[in-house]
């Protein structure tokens, strides 16, 4: 059947066929690069315009419907807006992090594309750490936040930078352990293998109660990590005007909210590969009838789909609750989210142990 | 309170009290320099209790300016309206923002908009105007502005 | 006021908010002084919409200076044009016809809950949710929609006029009230779903900002702010004008002080107002809407005020006449800037996220207090 | 006790939460309460009400002719000195002269639409008209005069 996987593979024949295996390389790095540049654009455009919707449908608005059929090119005429807007750089501020920091958020957001399976067979690297790597390199978003805050010499922007420095750090931990939950019950730490151990169902039908919770928890400290309402206090508008990016304009200003966007779609694809089995279709143990029919549905639509449900979600969050005060952020993640994670953990362990998940 | 024992109880307070007829309220007359021995007790007998201060402003009378206080009590429901005439050249009276939270800011906006200096005020500022601002006050009869001020 | 920028010698942190600022609503200028997140002073600078609305009505009529207080607090347009109209009246000595009161109390109170909606919206908004504002914009737009059939404009109606109001009601105006009561009692449990039932909600509401009582009534704060600390203080209960004191409301009180009481006193108020309409609804006594005046009028020498409960608070309306067409002072006791006054006594102590809140059930509009 | 003081808690927010997410799921699956207009694609629909205060106008009947005398009683009545009226004597063809208006000029960026000066008008001359579409790149253009070219007043009207 017609799939990435295939495309990918014909490619690299062809390739290998053509040019000697060095340039092979690194003409699939090029392409490779290329494409996750152009998943970018594609990826801010289309979120752009989901939350745009979404918030509009749930604030009984129409939401944009003038530029392109049904409003679809608004994001592009935003961009286009954003690219021709003068870049500005304040006086006081710290040139070089000033304009280092929305690239390191880019960066940031880019590397954690790699350990990604779009599709079955379809993954740009399965390094055997891919959820210990994504937990590691995401936490380097602070650092772009922290930047950006200290640098723009504005102390709105200084605020919004220490809140998000405490909130991510202290919400790492949760997200951790309910990413455990799951690579105890595998036993690997591997995103194929948490794929593949999912193919006689998904972990949060499989994991009883205990998976659940996990996945509920790790909804709530990833909505905190990328920094999304209500934990968007880095932000936090009606206090901080814009937070850390008050002083960003044009596409600085862009790059920051484009990795934004990126943040919340790779964090949901690890939600969607570790709780509901990424790109491996709905199965039910050993109804093979049924197994297959869900076969036939691409693994690429299995894998977007999940995704931009969790993505949906979170947007759902963003636009009916409000903020938190920074110090019941902490206290929700010191007093609840930690300590009923770490029980779960123990939970998920014994169960793991005694074989008590399907 | 009715405003006859009203009356009385502030002639007792302060003989010098002069009162003014007409209106629904009743209306004393003070001396600047006697108003804070009278507001002290105003807020704090427990017969009288007025502790809402809900009106403190200040008429040019071109003559003189004129300070007015509406005074309420939110136990007892009566009113008092205290008036005390200034100087217009010199005005100044004791503040009252120690007695009544409120008028810190009505004193202000009276301080600059009519030039009365209040005696003891912990904080007087302008609050209205802005900072730097020389010149007579806006809302003193004699004030001209050509640049802003448009007469039709 | 520019200077006062950087940190101080203690190491503080002194922060603008404002004059623009997404939580000011207008042009307000808090200069805060903060360690870390914790608020140690609130000083508010004023007069960035200061039009001097009482030196303006000095060379004006009494018939004309009515329309320049719908400027004040323009969310309660209504309810300062019929302080003014009611301070023209009690020098006049005019008796107004019994259909004119009725109207204007019914003006009164939709114009009550379109500004406590708005103020909900808003405040939700200040506290990070946005989809409560255009919610809370639905029901406004349909007393918007009343009130321009029946006074011609939506926002600054200068409906009020000495000896009762400008025109008659609109025929329809009786059936479309009926029909935004419906609408009304349908909607307000969505309010609590959304808003006052959230726990992220409450949190960020309880035990913010106590005011008590004591300190309500002596910094002089009115309406849903000292009623919130449980000050009996509704002027249509205490001193009544109009008709109040034939209708059967409730006045709301609550004892917490925090902003959550604030809260409640403002979203209960709201259907103790639907409460006030539907008694006088269908209870519109038929005659005249306006008593007959001179075209030109003259208040007697003398000093005239008039106190009124605006949705914010206490308005009064105080005239000093030399007997002459045009006032000699006035004076407006506008409810907000005694309301903001509170701001730094309740905000010393809180994180700066709970200045936003405490902001947002003050329920302050700039041009009240800049008058 | 503690732990169940403390589940209770947790159990009773997120109920809250997800009752929040049920109004909000429920606007954004249900497109029909979008109140949205889209205004000036809906102009032809749009409905104001006839009371609705847009600008002063003088309505003229067919014969070119007003119905204002020349009191001047709007112009005293307006608040922002919005209203000059501008007279004239005209001969009568009885040899009598008489007031009357030659120009009566609006300034329509005075105007903050309080309505006095309709209600102050003794012969109806003036009313309020329903538009509301006043911007000009001009601001000259905002000054207009009210009554036509060449029109004369009613007979009757004194």
């Amino acid at each position: 059947m017609w799939s990435f996987s295939d495309i990918a593979n014909e490619l690299h024949i062809w390739l290998n066929k053509t040019f000697n295996p060095t340039l092979t390389l690194v003409i699939e790095m090029v392409i490779a690069g290329i494409a996750v540049i152009s998943l970018f654009a594609v990826l801010g455009l289309v979120l752009v315009l989901m939350e745009r919707k979404v918030s509009a449908w749930m604030q009984i608005r129409l939401g944009p419907n003038r530029v392109g059929p049904k409003g679809m090119l608004q994001s592009l005429a935003d961009t286009l807006k954003l690219l021709v807007k003068e870049g500005l750089t304040p006086n006081g501020a710290d040139k070089l992090l000033f304009n280092l920091a929305p690239f390191i958020a880019m960066i940031v957001a880019m590397l954690l594309m790699a350990p990604i399976a779009f599709a079955k067979d379809f993954q740009l690297w399965d390094l055997n750490i891919g959820v210990l790597y994504v937990s590691a390199v995401s936490s380097i978003m602070v650092i772009s936040i922290l930047m950006a805050g200290w640098a723009s010499n504005n102390k709105y922007s200084l605020m919004g930078a220490m809140r998000s420095g405490a909130q991510i750090v202290s919400y790492e931990l949760s997200a951790g352990l309910s990413i455990l939950t799951i690579v105890v019950l595998t036993g690997s730490l591997r995103v194929s293998d948490i794929i593949q151990s999912q193919a006689d169902g998904w972990w949060i039908f499989k994991g009883h109660i205990p998976a659940l919770i996990a996945f509920v928890i790790f909804i709530i400290a990833v909505t905190a990590e990328t920094n999304r309402a209500p934990f968007d206090l880095a932000e936090a508008e009606s206090e901080l005007t814009a937070g850390f990016h008050t002083e960003y304009s044009g596409m600085k200003f862009a790059l920051f909210f484009l990795a934004e966007y990126v943040n919340v779609f790779i964090v949901c694809a690890i939600g969607a590969t570790l709780f509901l089995g990424g790109w491996m279709p709905f199965h039910i143990g050993n109804w093979t009838g049924f197994n297959k029919v869900m076969d036939y549905i691409p693994s690429s639509i299995w894998f977007f789909g999940k995704t931009f449900f969790l993505i949906f979600i979170i947007m759902w969050f963003r636009w009916t609750f409000p903020r938190l005060r920074i110090d019941q952020l902490l206290n929700l993640e010191w007093k609840y989210l930690l300590p009923i994670s770490m029980i779960n953990l123990l939970l998920v362990t014994a169960m793991a142990i005694l074989k008590w998940h399907f | 309170m009715l405003n006859e024992e009203l009356r009385t109880k502030i002639t007792e307070l302060l003989p010098a009290a002069t009162f003014e007829e007409g209106g629904d309220w009743l209306t004393v007359n003070v001396e600047p320099k006697d108003w804070l021995l009278l507001a002290q007790p105003l807020r704090n007998d427990r017969s009288l209790f007025f502790d809402y201060l809900f009106c403190l402003t200040c008429v040019d009378w071109k003559t003189h300016l004129s300070m007015v206080y509406h005074l309420s009590s939110t136990q007892y429901r009566h009113t008092i309206v205290i008036k005390s005439k200034l100087d217009s050249s010199q005005p100044g009276i004791e503040a009252v923002s120690h007695i009544w939270r409120t008028a810190e800011f009505h004193e202000r906006e009276v301080y600059e908009m009519f030039g009365v200096n209040f005696l003891n005020h912990p904080d007087l500022r302008l609050l209205i105007l802005p900072d730097g601002w020389e010149g007579r006050n806006p809302m003193r009869k004699d004030f001209e502005d050509p640049v802003n001020m448009i007469r039709l | 006021m520019f200077e006062e920028v950087g940190t101080t010698t203690e190491g503080d942190l002194i922060i603008n908010v404002g004059p623009q600022h997404p939580a000011t609503h207008g042009v307000l200028h808090l200069v805060i002084t903060l360690n870390g997140e914790t608020i140690k002073k609130v000083e508010p600078h004023l007069g960035f919409i200061h039009r001097s609305i009482e030196k303006m009505c000095e060379s004006l009529s009494y018939r004309q200076f009515i329309y320049v207080t719908s400027r004040m607090d323009y969310l309660s347009a209504h309810i300062n044009n019929h302080a003014c109209a009611m301070c023209v009246e009690k020098g006049l000595q005019l008796e107004i016809p019994p259909r004119a009161q009725v109207v204007r109390v019914l003006m009164d109170e939709l114009t009550r809950i379109a500004s406590h909606e708005l103020w909900w919206g808003a405040m939700a908004m200040d506290l990070g949710a946005f989809t409560p504002f255009f919610h809370a914009f639905r029901e406004r737009e349909t007393i918007n929609d009343i009130m321009e059939e029946t006074c011609g404009a939506r926002l600054t109606m200068n409906y009020m006029v000495p000896g009762g109001v400008m025109q008659d009601i609109h025929p329809d105006f009786q059936r479309k009230v009926k029909e935004f009561i419906q609408l009304f009692k349908r909607k307000i449990h969505e309010y609590d779903e959304m808003v006052t039932g959230n726990v992220i909600f409450q949190n960020r509401m309880k035990k913010v900002g106590y005011l008590s009582a004591e300190d309500a009534v002596s910094y002089g704060c009115s309406g849903p702010t000292a009623r919130g600390s449980g000050v009996r203080c509704d002027i249509r209960k205490y001193y009544p004008y109009e008709v109040y004191n034939n209708v059967e409301f409730e006045e709301i009180l609550e004892t917490g002080g925090d902003s959550f009481a604030r809260y409640m006193v403002r979203i209960r108020e709201m259907e103790q107002s639907v409460c006030i309409i539907e008694q006088l609804i269908d209870n519109i006594p038929e005659g005249d809407f306006q008593a007959k005046t001179k075209a030109v009028l003259k208040l007697p020498k003398g000093e005239f005020y008039s106190r009124v409960e605006t949705a914010r608070g206490e308005l009064g309306v105080y005239i000093v006449s030399e007997g002459g067409t045009t006032p000699y002072r006035i004076k407006f006791r506008s409810p907000g800037f005694s309301n903001l006054s509170v701001l730094d006594h309740i905000a010393r102590g809180s994180k700066l996220g709970d200045l936003v809140a405490m902001m947002g059930t003050l329920d302050l509009v700039i041009p009240d207090i800049d008058r | 006790m503690f732990i169940t003081k403390y589940i209770k808690e947790v159990y009773l927010g997120i109920k809250s939460l997800l009752v929040g997410m049920k109004r909000t799921g429920y606007y954004f699956t249900h497109h029909k309460e979008i109140i949205t207009q889209q205004y000036p694609d809906n102009r032809d629909t749009l409905n104001l009400p006839e009371r609705f205060k847009g600008e002063v106008v003088m309505p003229h009947d067919e014969k070119n002719e007003h119905r204002c005398t020349g009191c001047q009683a709007c112009e005293l009545a307006c608040p922002n000195g919005t209203i000059k009226v501008i007279t004239q004597s005209v001969l009568l063809a009885d040899g009598r002269k008489k007031k009357a208006i030659d120009k009566l000029v609006y300034h329509l960026e005075l105007c903050t639409m309080c309505n006095l000066c309709v209600v102050a008008c003794p012969s109806d001359a003036i009313v309020m008209a329903q538009t509301f579409e006043h911007s000009v790149f001009d601001r000259t253009k905002l000054t207009k005069i009210l009554n036509n070219p060449g029109s004369k007043i009613m007979d009757g009207i004194e």
